[in-house]
Order: C-alpha cells, then structure tokens, then sequence
C-alpha cells in the first residue's frame, strides 16, 4: 500500500487556515461530508471555497468557511442553506456570485495552465456587473494573496476579429487544496468516479495538493485494466483516505442514495444558531471520527440507502424492506 | 379528472415542446426536468434532454431529487463533466433552455440571485447554477409560481438575461441583440397561463389562458400591467396527460398535487 | 438504425471545399486513412488542417489540403513526410507553425465556447516570433475567412495580477468539420475510444460538422450501460460510417496493429511525385471504395495485425504464423 | 561486451535518471522512451513517465514504434487527451522532460522545425510537437547525435527554449529567467559524452565522456567551441545494463545496435 495512505484527521491537516478548498462533487451528490466535518473538528478559519457546491453549509455555520466564489447556495431540492443564508447576512460569508461555467472556467483554466480565458458566459447579467463584486474582500482572507486576482471581470476588445467585439475575461485560480469523494481510488492514486463528474477532474489537476477520500481502495492493477475508464491518474493525488459512506448524506451513484430524511432534519434544526449549534454537536463534534459517525447512523437506515446494482440507484417503489 | 393549477403547468409547457420533437434541450433543475420528461414521453420522443451536470441525452429513469445524482446520469449517452454539458450553451447545442426562477420581469430577465438590494437589505436566494450560462444562448422557457411578487416591472438583480439587459460593466440598460446574444425569452410558464413576448416591445403578453382560469386573476397576481387582450383559453387537460404525469412522478416528488 | 448511417461517399460530401478540417486520431494513431482517401477521390481542393497529425500526406500531396496550422510535419517514427516537404518547397502548403498545447487548446477553447485563452507554452520560442507567422496567407484559403483569426498569436500584460506580467494569448478556431475514426460508435453516435484520445472529444465538440468513423456500429444501449466510459456524446455526431479497418495502415488500439511495412512502401513511393502519383493510383484512385482496398490488402496481412485481447496489441515476438 | 556509441548514450542517459527515482518525468517520442523504461528497469524503479499523449504513468510493456499507440496507453494509471497530460507542463508537474531534436546550441536552445532560414532556403523537418511546452516549463534532457552539424553555435529557429532565448515578439535574445520561464537544460546526452551547463556563462561543456571515446573527437564533432577541461571519463557499460537494454528492445526496434 502507498504511503499516500493516511487517515482522514491526518488528511485534513493538509488544510492550512485561509486556504482556498475546491470540493469535489457537486451540491448533494458524491459531496466529502466527511471532510466537512473534519474540518469542522480541526477548527479551521478563513477557507475560500469555489464552484457549485452547498452541502458545505455545516463548515460555514462553524466559521471554518468565510469566502466563495461560485454559483449556488441553496440545498437543491432542500431550498435554502441556512448557515450560508445567517452568516452571509451577518458578513461572515463573503459571496462572489458567478455563473455555472465560469465557475468551472476558473478551475479548467488552472488545469490546463492558463492564466485566463475570454468568456461570454454572463454578458447581459449583472454577475458581469462590478459594483456587485466583492473579490478584494475574499482576497483579504486568502493565505495566498496573489492566487486571487485583483479583479473579478475585465472588459475588453477582442484583438483577433475584424470587429472587436467585446470579450470578458476571466481568471484562473488555483486551489492550494482540492478535497474529492470519489467510488474508487487505486492503491497509488488513480480515481474512477461513477455517474455525474463534476468539476473533479478540473480540480484535481488544478490544485496544489489532492486530497481524495474513496469508497473503496482497490488494486491500482485493477483501475489500470481500462485506463480510459479513469478520471485522474494517481500522479496527481497525494492523500488517499477509505471511508465507506464517507458522503452521507449526499448520493454517491452506484454506492448509496441521498439520505433526504438526515437531509431535512438537518435543514430543520440549523435554521437558528442554536439549533444548529446542537446539531453540530451531536452529529459532529461530540463523533470522534467516521466510523463512529457510521455506527450512529446505524445498519436500518444505511441498508435502505444502498444502491442497486445495474441501476446505480435504488427505486423508490422498491423501498419496503430491506 | 380534478388537477392542480401546477400540474396544468407542467402539462402545458409539456405540450409546448411538441414544436421541438427531435432538438437538443438543456433543462435546469426542478420543474424543467418533471415538464421534458412528460414532453419526451407524449409529445416530442426524440428530444434530447441534457443536463448541466455533463449528462446528455438522458433518459430520466425515475423523477430525481437531486440533479446531479444516478437518476440523471442513468444510461445517458455519456456522462462528462459539467463543463462539457453546459458550455453546449456558448457553442449552439442547444435550441431550447428550461430554467426555473424566483422572480421574472416583463422582458423575462430571470432573478435567482438575491431579492432586494444587492448592496443594501436583500434576501440570499439559490444563486445561478446555470441559468446565467442557458439565458444567454438558447431560446429559454421560464418557469414561475404566478405572484405579484414573482412576476415583476423589473427584477432586483439580472441573474439571467431577457430582452432589455444590462450593458457589461454598467447599469445601463440595452436590447438584448445589442451585445450580440443569440435566443432569448420564448415564454413564461406559469401555474395559471403561458405568457409570450411580443415581437416589437419584448415586453410579455398573455398567450394561453389555463381552462377555468379567470383573466382577472392573472392581471391581479401579475406585479407589471400584462396585456391579456390576445389571450386565448387553452385545450382542456386530458386524462392520458394526467395520468402520464402522475405515473413519472408517481410519488409526487415535485409536489404537483 | 439512425438517419446518421452513411456510407464514406456520402459522409465525405460535407466536406465543402476550403473548410477548415479537424482530423481525429494523432499521427500514426486512429488516423481516419479511409477518409483521407476519399478526399482525395472526391479531389477536395484548399482544405486546411489542425492540430497534430501527418499521415494526411497522401491528401497533401494529391493537392486537397493547403493549409496547416499545427506542430508535426513528420511520419513519426517512419521519418520526414515526403508530400508534406515537397508542397511546402513548392508553396502549395502553407504551414502556421505551433506547439502542441496551443495546438490542442485552439479546440479546447472553440469546444468551451471561449474566444481566445492566455497561453504560455511557447515562451522564449520563435514558434511566437510573429515574423514567421503565416496566419494571413491560410485566411485566404478559407471558405469561411472569419474562421481563422487575423492573427496568429496576440501579446498582453495580464490585468489580474500585481506585476502585469506578459501573457500570450491564443485565439480559438472552430473548425467546419471534424472527421474521426473511433473503435465503437453507438446506433445514435455516442463514441468510446480505446487507448490514446488525442484531441477528438474537443474536435467534436468543437466543430460545426462532426463525421464519426468507426470500426463496428454497437447497439447504443450497450455503450450506454457505462456512459462514464463514453467519449463524445450523439447528439455531437452527425455522420456515422462503419468501415472495420478505416485507420489502415495507422494502429487502432485493442483492435490491430500499425501496418510498417505499408507505411514504409509508402515513404519509398512518394519520394518523388511520379512515384507518388503511381502510389495514389493503385492505393486510391482505382480502388472505388474501402471494402476493395481491404480485399487488396489481402486477409494474410490483415491477420498479421490483429489486436490481442487483454493487451490492445500483439507482441512482436508473437508475430510467427497467424 | 561490445557495444555502440548509440547504446552508450541510452545506458549514461539512464544512469543520470537515477538520481530522480520517485520524480515526475515527461518523455518525448523516440530515444527518450528507451532511455527512461531502461532507467525504471535499473536505476529509478519508482520514476513516473508521463507521455504528452495523455497517458499517464506508463508501464510500456514493448518499445513502441507510435508514441500514440497501445504500447504507451497499456495499463497507464489514466488515458485522458493529449492536453490533460502535456498541459502538465505548465502545472508544473514534471521535474524533468526528456527530449530529441535535430539541431542544439551551446545554450541549450533546440531546434526540430526547419533547418536554415525559415523566411528562405530551408528544410522542414518534424516540427515542435510537445518540444516547446516541455522546454518551457521542465528540467530538460536533450537527446541527440553528435554531429557538428547537430550540435551548433545557435540554432536556425528555437523550437525550444533553453538558456539564451527569444523576447516574445521579437529577435532579442535574453536570458531565460528574464521570462519567468521555470526549469531550463539540464543535460544534452549524445553518442560521445554528456554535456552539462555552465551555472554562469550558461554554456553547454563536456562533463562525462563515454569510455573509449577521445576528447579530440568530442571536440572535432561540436559545432561551437567546447570546453573538455572538466571532462571525466564515464564508468564503463556494464554487462547487466547492455542486456537489460538489449531485452527491452529486442528487436532493435530503435536501431541502437
């Protein structure tokens, strides 16, 4: 086994306090909950997190979260964010608002090495408009400094047409740190993720260290039998962490469905500071890692989650009795 | 057979899409996804639905939760990343975009960012997602809860651009063509009528009235003076649309009824 | 079976004089050689290629590509590309030269919808000096000139950062049509590739046209059980032609081999143009269509080729006998 | 054991790989392919190779003849496109890149574009490739025939930058840091002797020669004026690394015998 090996606490000592996070996985699907309260746990301050993403709301409701610069942040299905909605209303959560492409624009640009692109993913709105923008802000938070740009958006003439229409560009950035659920990790690295991608493989090669927590570790010599199959090669990460449901209560395709009702009573409780401060507690803080986490959410309710092979996930109609 | 006003909704802009039977859609989430599935099982076959989440041609074994999940990637022709998806928007993949919203004016610009004043008192609302990114460059269909306070003279934040926009780097306001953006508004979709565009003002109009709808409730729950002289009463429900719609969403997961 | 089913004729008559071509495969690779040819027999006049490839020599040399913009003139391995060399002395191909990342980002951009990216891959190069640019000169050949950009490469000081250090930017091309040969293509046009992927899922995406190639049409819902596993998707595909062993005398991953001999009878040939000419004569202008050219090249060579499972390829010592 | 001048090359090339066992390397169509699984064979068994074909930690079971065929892709840890790997480059992900060319300079600087005046009489030949972009951003390992005509005072065209370079958009030349270009030439390995580069002057000298080749040959063979005065003689070629060569390329595929 490689020695990129460790487990999630020592993982997520890799995070240093103003460190900009780009999590895998999307909103409530294949999202590193489990990283989320590992964070949570070590006390994190001033991270920065970017894309679409939301599930993040209990790090935010603890104060590791202060910056984001994205799309979304609402629940999905599950309507507002709480913590996102309280502590942005309070000036804790500074939000630069983006549009879905340019969101991920950021972090391709980055992977591939580019310092930006001309974009028109946004003329016409006001996410284009610079009153709105609160880069200098989040740059304030930032370890790194000089990783965020001096500017959300420039306006110019795009020098290669006739015509000079008018481009809109837009930076990259690069994380110091991506943190990815993924199905399947190899012993040296490799990811192979099933159903919707994200932006994981843009992340991946984008940020300075990759943290990847996986379903399962399986035999690098399996993921290589069809490397076309694989979504970032093994050089490109540094942790690898194994943690089963390690992305509850978000769905993870192929493995196990969102948990709606964890989901819902947690919208419920954090709707005040108190509440989610109990919240935090019982499902957080007072857990000492993942497998106690795990044995709390207990065999009845993680049997109804699994998904069904061929499928990728469990029909609803079949959900009596397990 | 008795149906919610939301379910003729659903129905009705089911029926719109028969137009488009055979043509790429990239639908957001929410609604968009219950009213393409009801279009592809009815009225437009060959459609093909994509999704932002980098999954094209889905089939929608089972109405999703979540938009990102395995029920949208389920047997999808390939499933990419997000980017490859939604950047069809600037590369002309897609005649028709499908997008939710939480506040929409006249000219169908799209509000999902914040209600209020940006830099004053507001609400935080869901952000985006891809609504900036299909408003740009697709022929978009609005989908809206009829509400004075949804339908509004001119929305708080241009999350999405319609046809009188925001010139880039400024508040002035500019036709939509004027900064070159392809598509724009076809429709508004409500739970009491279809509103469409007229082709001189940009401003919208009521098209279709839902059967059993009063034209004086729709003028009451519109917040901007809509025109409803040109309104006819749309088709009856049938009981094949209903019981389809409550076959796909037979849990009534997007709470229609 | 989908209207997209054609034959080559038919998928090669959208091939419009003076359109920009993206071929898939890289070099020696997955090269769509069938569709060369009958470019060739379809006597295509001023096309002009992208990217990274050479085994087009053929079509160079018959006079139906006349421009280049891309970073590799030579036959890998097999040594200088003799139609290629003698058109270009002559002045009958024009040749923009890059490096390959900027080869292949003038597709990713055109894929994502960008207009141009800030590159830094050719740096310290005179792969940059614009002096030797003859962007100009291949605008000309172009069916649709507002294709090409006025000019090749365009410096800037970067707005976002503290130093304004200078960046390249590099304007993306949109090709009129992408022409690829792939391993399996489904009854609707999904593509899955096996082995090396070269830039045809950014070609496809990219182009206005897209003609898939495929060594065996595959029922669309086999290739749907694992749409991770697919490359481009069918609603980018607008022609599909299945021609088994299309990219002879180039090797096809997991299903057979480079043909050296082939290639190498060829260099010989086309040393001069006479020699050429016979070459195109028996290889492509009396053979009316690819089932005739596989007969003639005969099932003992064919056999030689042929991938071994589980490999991709057949060991050289395994060659004795068949 | 006899041996050629070309085999010779390939061993000491492998044996400078030693010292960056674990690494990140990038290597280039051709020798450097040789050169690298002899190193993982012998001396770096835990080296990476990275191909700009978008194949990622290679195994290469059989030399290959298509740096784009099965024999690279075979069992990589992942095959994405050629611009997911070669863009590695500017990530900043190989500490070395492993390189051919057709012609060198004492700088460093290579050329594999066209030989004599690009706007006059010259000769095509390959062209870049992924030369520029390792060049620009890695450690590099330059690979070539000694020849006067290989090895020269300045290069006809910089395909790739080394110590003395272009000023974007302009004839100037200027050191290499003043670019802010990363990495440079590390090494420039013939078939007589490894070259390495003076930390002031920038200039390639003589720094191991191969056993049996004489000092008045390197210097009768080089194309600038080079400096012999650091030279040691290399360790001879043993028997286990000539067979080992040999088993990898067994059927010579690479013609160094």
């Amino acid at each position: 086994m490689s020695e990129k090996v460790v487990t999630l606490e020592e993982a997520i000592r890799e995070v240093k306090n103003g460190d900009i996070v780009a999590f895998g996985g999307v909103l409530d699907s294949r999202f590193p909950m489990a990283a989320i309260y590992e964070i949570m746990r070590q006390q994190k301050k001033n991270l920065i997190t970017l894309a679409i993403l939301s599930l993040h709301d209990p790090a935010v409701g603890a104060g590791c979260i202060r910056g984001f610069i994205g799309c979304y942040n609402y629940l999905g299905a599950f309507g507002k964010a709480p913590c996102i909605e309280r502590e942005c209303n309070k000036g804790n959560l500074i939000i630069e608002d983006l549009g879905h492409n340019d969101s991920l624009l950021i972090f391709m640009a980055a992977a591939f090495g580019l310092n930006f692109v001309a974009s028109n993913y946004t003329k016409g709105s006001d996410i284009l408009n610079p009153k709105y923008s609160k880069i200098e802000k989040i740059r304030e938070l930032a370890r790194n400094k000089e990783k965020i740009p001096k500017k959300k958006y420039i306006l110019m003439k795009d020098p290669f047409t006739e015509n000079g229409e008018e481009r809109v560009l837009l930076p990259a950035i690069k994380p110091d740190v991506a943190i990815l659920h993924v199905q399947q990790v190899g012993t040296e690295g490799t990811c192979r993720i099933f159903g919707v991608e994200g932006v994981d493989q843009f992340a991946a090669l984008a940020a300075d260290k990759v943290i990847v927590i996986a379903e399962e570790i399986v035999p690098e010599e399996y993921l290589r039998e069809d490397p076309n199959r694989n979504l970032i090669p093994n050089i490109h990460v540094d942790k690898i962490v194994e943690l089963p449901w390690g992305a509850h209560p978000t769905v993870v395709s192929h493995y196990y469905d969102l948990d709606m009702e964890f989901i819902m009573n947690y919208v419920k409780e954090a709707q005040t500071e108190d509440g989610f401060q109990r919240w935090a507690e019982e499902w957080v803080y007072s857990i000492e890692n993942h497998h106690e986490y795990v044995k709390k959410l207990g065999i009845e309710r993680l049997m109804k989650l699994r998904a069904v092979k061929g499928l990728g996930f469990r029909p609803r109609t079949w959900l009596k009795g397990w | 057979m008795e149906y919610s006003q939301l379910e003729a909704a659903v129905i009705f802009a089911a029926r719109e899409l028969s137009k488009h039977d055979g043509k790429n859609l990239i639908a957001g989430i929410g609604l968009p996804v219950l009213v393409t599935k009801l279009a592809k099982e009815l009225y437009a076959p060959n459609i093909k639905i994509n999704i932002e989440s980098g999954s094209f041609d889905v089939l929608i074994p089972e109405i999703p939760v979540s938009l990102f999940g395995p029920r949208i990637s389920y047997r999808c022709s390939a499933q990419l990343s997000n980017l490859h998806s939604l950047a069809g928007t600037g590369r002309g993949d897609y005649e028709i975009g499908f997008i939710g919203g939480a506040q929409v004016d006249k000219y169908g610009n799209v509000n999902s960012t914040v209600i209020g004043n940006y830099l004053g008192k507001h609400k935080r609302i869901a952000g985006s997602g891809g609504a900036v990114d299909i408003g740009c460059f697709t022929n978009t269909i609005i989908i809206v809860a009829h509400h004075p306070k949804k339908l509004v003279e001119f929305v708080d934040y241009i999350t999405t651009p319609g046809w009188k926009v925001k010139k880039p780097f400024s508040d002035e306001l500019v036709d939509r063509e004027e900064l070159g953006l392809p598509g724009g508004p076809m429709m508004i979709v409500t739970n009491l009528c279809i509103m469409k565009f007229d082709d001189k003002t940009k401003e919208a109009y009521v098209e279709t009235i839902y059967p059993g709808v009063k034209e004086e409730e729709i003028v009451k729950m519109t917040g901007f003076d809509v025109d409803v002289s040109r309104a006819k009463v749309g088709e009856e429900v049938t009981k094949e649309e209903l019981e389809t719609l409550r076959k796909i969403d037979i849990l009534n997961i997007y709470r229609t009824r």
